[in-house]
């Protein structure tokens, strides 16, 4: 081995794409494994400090307008990454793009809700519902950063092709699928249960 | 090999006996503070108990590793040790034999002495204890007396007393370590454990002091009180007294 | 090329992170001036100034130039540092990240242990000597969070990222560039965790309890930044072991071929990623009720103490086998190279350590039998935590049928790996008692649990790490350590380690509680002893300082198999080449071909030896 | 991309729009539900098993969670 090799390391020195792909997926599904525990924890605290009490305060429209959002997002990011897989990168970039704008959308109302809340953090449901809503917003904004970054390196040719050349746009999109799952269970422990 | 076999037997049995006897003999006597509670057996007897089980679990483990290290020895030449894998019944054996110990110390001392030292009868005497930074109140709620501050917890021998332990601002402990058991003061809600002096004491013996044992800050090594266990009438009198005490403020 | 030092990584990320750190405390203040808010808050500007800061660090010391312009669509810069630079920047090689956490956490381990020494002057008498009591919680909480630290990462992230990929036959490891990733986030944690010392420490110990913790002084802030980001690195780490066994082992080497040591990694990682985050969750919680008045843990606002509790010890208890667990497979795997012996029960032990991540998640309570949680909890807990005796009782069976009738080479390592069994045993006993309500009822928060998790993890896993450390020490560095000093080490800290702890069961069960900077004059003499005992423990490491220091620099070379030993790592030069292995080799049978059971690598000295069947 | 890329793209697209069409039934039954049943844990039993169904189908779907144990690209 000579220093020539030097930039080669470990996986990317042998393993085949396909196998790299399948390290990826399985570090990627860990990973959400592993976060998904600490959303987990929080919706564990919602029942321990404040049992199934909802107060009638809630936005139930505002709550239902901005899941039915996200759910949306969904829809479109999975667009992007069908698209980019199948090589087809200028509608992927304009899905990515959609996809981050309904994120902020999301954001936005994420805002909107935290200003007109009625309760205060001090007590047992604002406690859940500021730190609930505040670690998914926290994964949204990531995401939508994300997002834009994937939409950048589909413009700088890095998906070209697609197949597994996609993987970078696929992790982005799959990321967003996971804070979207959050959600579903998000929305009816925070606004419908009571 | 059959000679390294026996001579280790021969050092699990010693060394077992050895355990036994210096358990039995010293640990007993030497090392528990004064029990000053009738529920103390309850806990001391578990102790001895997982001592005396583990003296033949320690014996085997020490006359392995001393005989291996005595007659096993290689100094990195060519020669292997004996090609054993143990794929065959050892392990099954072993397996059965720690999973029945564990069983049996499960049921006791652990299950036995857990329903043992929650069995308690109807209270003669309840007093409250919060705790806040860095000092205890006692309140002994039958006779109105409250002590903020106090600066000693008088107890009635020969009593049974509930404990109920509470909390004024962040965590404290409970902790008397004549009396064994301990209960830590949580804000927001008050937890009960029971005791029953069984003999006078007095602050002179360490084991007789009130100590704060869950860290609570700057103050939390001071966070300690002595315990004085008088006589019932002593006691009676002592309370009178304090009900002066607080009239006169 | 110029190698300026202006232009070293740990500089450029220092001068980041200043840079982010500013920039942001400037917009905190800012945003709090305008609301007509004080221009600084301590805990505000460092939880929201921290992050940006850290992120400059990382970008600064190599993330930017070697990975993140491949997120923006651009390319990455190959990675350039050589020689004894490579340890002082962003590198991939599992190698360098494995010395970097190695050296690293040891720096942190004896640092931890003069505090504890400081500790040992304190407690030698009655009365306040050394500190005031505020100072001695700041010692007492630094030297155990970074003990914590230490035993954490640097089995796992020392060891495990140097040895797992050369044991598994692999080149590096699964994701190299987030390896390197996962180190460069440990030197904010120790910053933080020093700078936090400095501001007047914080109070409430490693463990942190509310609401303690969120009323005490702005170092705990830095404290739970600190341990949150260390959570990162364990579980970043976690990922990387599982995903490079699952997917990198040559090709032969099936999961029962594995040498022992990286089922112990794979167990530690199973439990640093999926429990991590309760501790970094526990601890974000605390943030959130300090800086934006949530009320997780405040009874006041409905928030309970012992919500804490039961999230703290959902991690904190499991940490306790990613400590150990590496250490049980090295020790293991120490014992069956120096005895010249196949591990005995290999597959009962590998079982065994699947077992113990098993029950590690459900056994947590036993830490709250006197916290005043609801009653009905204390017997489940108690059978679960029993329960955990029968794999460990495996572990044992393991390691004593491995020693009985082999060929037991006493040099430093196996001395080390020897006192790990009784070190261990005594630990584990111990353990029963407090798992056991009526006697943990009075034994909690005593000298009695000092002593028995310090015989656990002291004795146990770090008895185990130095085992390692002088028995890879040739693999690492290319250079024999000292074996006269090796032994002086081993004969001063094994003695040290039993006459210090020892006598803490004792004062324990007589009634001294832990955690106090003073105590009755009635526990005078036992501590004295116990604090000249802990100096001679102390002492030991000099003596290891020095052999590790100038072994590394003036030693003799290394062959590539001192040990004979018949595991991978072995077949390849000390050091190893840099990609480890010309040829990917392929395995044919187990690791520990030993007595002629079949051995899977031949093992003369040096040359690798099964690659010859095959490529990759 | 060939054509018969461009038509599995469609396929695969219209799978999306299936998923979504089911996440969309389920939220509106979720709410409906919250505004119809009064009593707590009548109403847990209805919405915990919608919210494992809407996940799932994200899951295995949207997530390609399948793909962690199938073997396609080592076929392609």
């Amino acid at each position: 081995m000579t220093a020539a090799h030097s930039t080669v390391h470990g996986a990317e020195g042998h393993a085949s794409p396909a196998r790299l792909l399948r390290m990826n997926r399985m570090g990627l599904w860990l990973f959400f494994a592993s976060d998904a525990l600490v959303f987990a924890l929080l919706l564990s605290a919602r029942f321990y400090l404040d049992g199934l009490h909802t107060p009638p305060e809630v936005k139930q429209i505002l709550g239902l307008v901005m899941t039915s959002i996200l759910l949306l997002s969904s829809l479109t990011a999975y667009r992007a990454e069908t698209a980019i897989e199948h090589g087809n990168i200028a509608r992927g970039r304009s899905m990515l793009l959609l996809t981050a704008v309904m994120g902020s959308v999301f954001l936005a109302g994420v805002v909107m809700e935290w200003m007109l809340a009625e309760f205060s953090p001090g007590d047992g449901y604002g406690t859940a519902f500021f730190s609930m809503t505040g670690m998914h917003a926290g994964h949204v904004a990531s995401g939508v950063l994300l997002l834009l970054m994937a939409r950048r390196q589909a413009s700088a040719g890095k998906f070209d092709g697609g197949g597994t050349r996609a993987w970078g746009a696929s992790g982005i999109v799959m990321y967003w699928h996971f804070v979207d799952v959050v959600w579903v269970f998000f929305y009816p422990v925070l606004y419908l249960i009571h | 090999m059959r000679r390294d076999m026996k001579l280790m037997l021969a050092v699990w049995v010693a060394v077992t006996a050895a355990s036994l006897a210096v358990s039995y003999f010293v640990l007993r006597t030497l090392s528990f503070p004064t029990p000053g509670a009738a529920e103390d057996g309850i806990i001391d007897d578990a102790f001895m108990a997982l001592t005396y089980m583990a003296t033949p679990v320690f014996g085997l483990v020490i006359a392995v590793l001393f005989v291996a290290m005595l007659r096993f020895r290689g100094s990195g030449g060519p020669e292997d040790g004996a090609p054993i894998r143990g794929g065959g019944t050892i392990p099954k054996v072993w397996f059965a034999v720690t999973t029945v110990l564990a069983v049996v110390l499960i049921v006791y001392p652990g299950l036995t002495g857990l329903i043992a030292i929650r069995q308690h009868a109807k209270p003669d005497l309840e007093i409250t204890a919060t705790g806040s930074m860095w000092q205890w109140t006692v309140d002994y709620p039958a006779s109105g007396v409250k002590i903020a501050g106090a600066k000693e917890l008088v107890l009635p021998v020969n009593q049974h007393i509930q404990v109920n332990v509470a909390s004024k601002d962040i965590l404290h402990s409970f902790w008397i370590p004549a009396f064994r058991q301990r209960m830590d003061a949580v804000p927001g809600q008050t937890s009960s454990i029971y005791i029953t002096p069984d003999r006078i004491g007095d602050p002179s013996d360490a084991a007789y002091r009130l100590q704060c044992s869950q860290l609570c800050g700057v103050g939390h090594a001071y966070m300690a009180m002595p315990v004085r266990v008088v006589s019932q009438d002593e006691f009676k009198a002592w309370l009178v007294s304090q009900q002066k005490t607080a009239e006169a403020r | 090329m110029s190698h300026s030092i202006l232009r070293a990584p740990i500089v450029r990320g220092l001068f980041w992170a200043v840079v982010g750190f500013v920039l942001a405390a400037a917009l905190v203040g800012g945003i709090r001036t305008a609301m007509g808010l004080d221009f600084w808050n301590t805990t505000v500007d460092w939880v929201i100034a921290y992050p940006v800061a850290l992120l400059g660090w990382l970008m600064g010391v190599g993330v930017w130039p070697q990975w993140g312009r491949e997120w923006l669509g651009g390319k990455a810069e190959p990675y350039a540092l050589t020689g004894w630079q490579r340890y002082f920047g962003f590198s991939p090689d599992h190698k360098v990240i494995g010395i970097q956490y190695a050296v690293t956490f040891i720096v942190l381990f004896l640092l931890a242990g003069l505090a504890a020494m400081l500790i040992r002057i304190e407690l030698a008498q009655p009365g306040l000597q050394l500190f005031t009591s505020d100072q001695y919680n700041a010692a007492m909480s630094f030297h155990g969070i970074t003990m914590v630290a230490v035993a954490v990462a640097t089995l796992l992230g020392g060891f495990g990222n140097y040895l797992v990929p050369l044991m598994i036959g692999a080149r590096d490891m699964a994701f190299p560039r987030l390896n390197a990733l996962s180190y460069w986030l440990v030197p904010p944690v120790a910053i933080l965790l020093v700078i936090a010392v400095g501001m007047g420490g914080w109070d409430s110990g490693w463990t942190a309890y509310p609401p303690l913790s969120e009323v005490n002084k702005e170092g705990q802030v830095l404290f739970n930044l600190a341990v949150i980001t260390f959570g990162v690195v364990s579980i970043l780490g976690g990922i990387n072991f599982l995903v490079t066994v699952t997917y990198m082992r040559a090709p032969g080497l099936t999961w029962f071929r594995l040498p022992i040591f990286v089922w112990g990694a794979i167990s530690a990682s199973l439990i640093s990623f999926f429990f991590t985050q309760a501790f970094a969750a526990a601890l974000l919680m605390v943030l959130l009720d300090r800086a934006l008045g949530t009320s997780f843990f405040r009874a006041s606002g409905g928030g309970s103490a012992l919500l804490y509790e039961h999230i703290f010890w959902f991690y904190s208890h499991p940490a306790v086998y990613v400590m150990v667990l590496p250490g049980f497979g090295a020790a293991l795997e120490i014992l069956s190279h120096m005895s010249k012996k196949p591990l005995f029960a290999y597959r009962w032990a590998a079982g065994a350590m699947l077992g113990i991540v098993a029950l590690s998640g459900i056994v947590w309570a036993h830490h709250m039998f006197t916290s005043g949680m609801d009653p009905a909890l204390h017997a489940p807990f108690l059978v679960l935590t029993e329960l955990i005796s029968i794999p460990t009782g495996l572990i044992f069976l393991s390691a004593l049928g491995t020693i009985w009738q082999g060929k037991l080479w006493l040099q430093t390592p196996m001395l080390f790996a020897l006192a790990f069994v009784f070190n261990f045993l005594l630990g584990g006993v111990t353990g029963i008692y407090l798992a056991d309500v009526p006697t943990d009822l009075h034994l909690h928060d005593t000298y009695f649990v000092v002593a028995h998790f310090h015989y656990t993890i002291v004795g146990g896993e770090i008895f185990a790490l130095f085992a390692a450390l002088y028995y890879w020490f040739p693999k690492f560095t290319g250079r024999m350590y000292s074996e006269r000093l090796g032994k002086i080490h081993f004969w001063m800290m094994f003695l040290g380690f039993q006459l210090t702890f020892i006598p803490m069961f004792r004062v324990g069960i007589q009634g001294m509680n832990r955690r106090v900077a003073d105590y009755p004059a009635a526990y005078g003499e036992y501590n004295l002893f116990i604090s000249f005992a802990a100096f001679l423990l102390g002492a030991s490491f000099l003596f290891f300082t020095w052999n590790m220091l100038a072994s590394w620099f003036r030693g003799p070379a290394a062959a590539a198999n001192p040990w004979r030993a018949s595991t991978l790592e072995w077949q390849v030069s000390s050091p190893p080449p840099e990609h480890n292995f010309d040829e990917i080799p392929v395995i044919t049978g187990d690791p520990y071909g030993y007595g002629g059971a079949g051995p899977a690598h031949n093992r003369p000295l040096g040359g690798l030896a099964a690659g010859s069947e095959g490529g990759s | 991309m060939s054509m018969h890329g461009a038509d599995a793209e469609q396929r695969e697209q219209s799978a999306g729009v299936r998923v979504i069409a089911i996440l969309a039934v389920l939220t509106i039954i979720e709410y409906i539900a919250a505004i119809a049943i009064g009593a707590s844990v009548p109403l847990l039993v209805v919405l915990t098993p919608i919210a494992l169904v809407k996940a799932w189908y994200i899951l295995k779907d949207f997530m390609h969670l399948p793909r962690l144990w199938a073997d396609e690209e080592e076929a392609a």
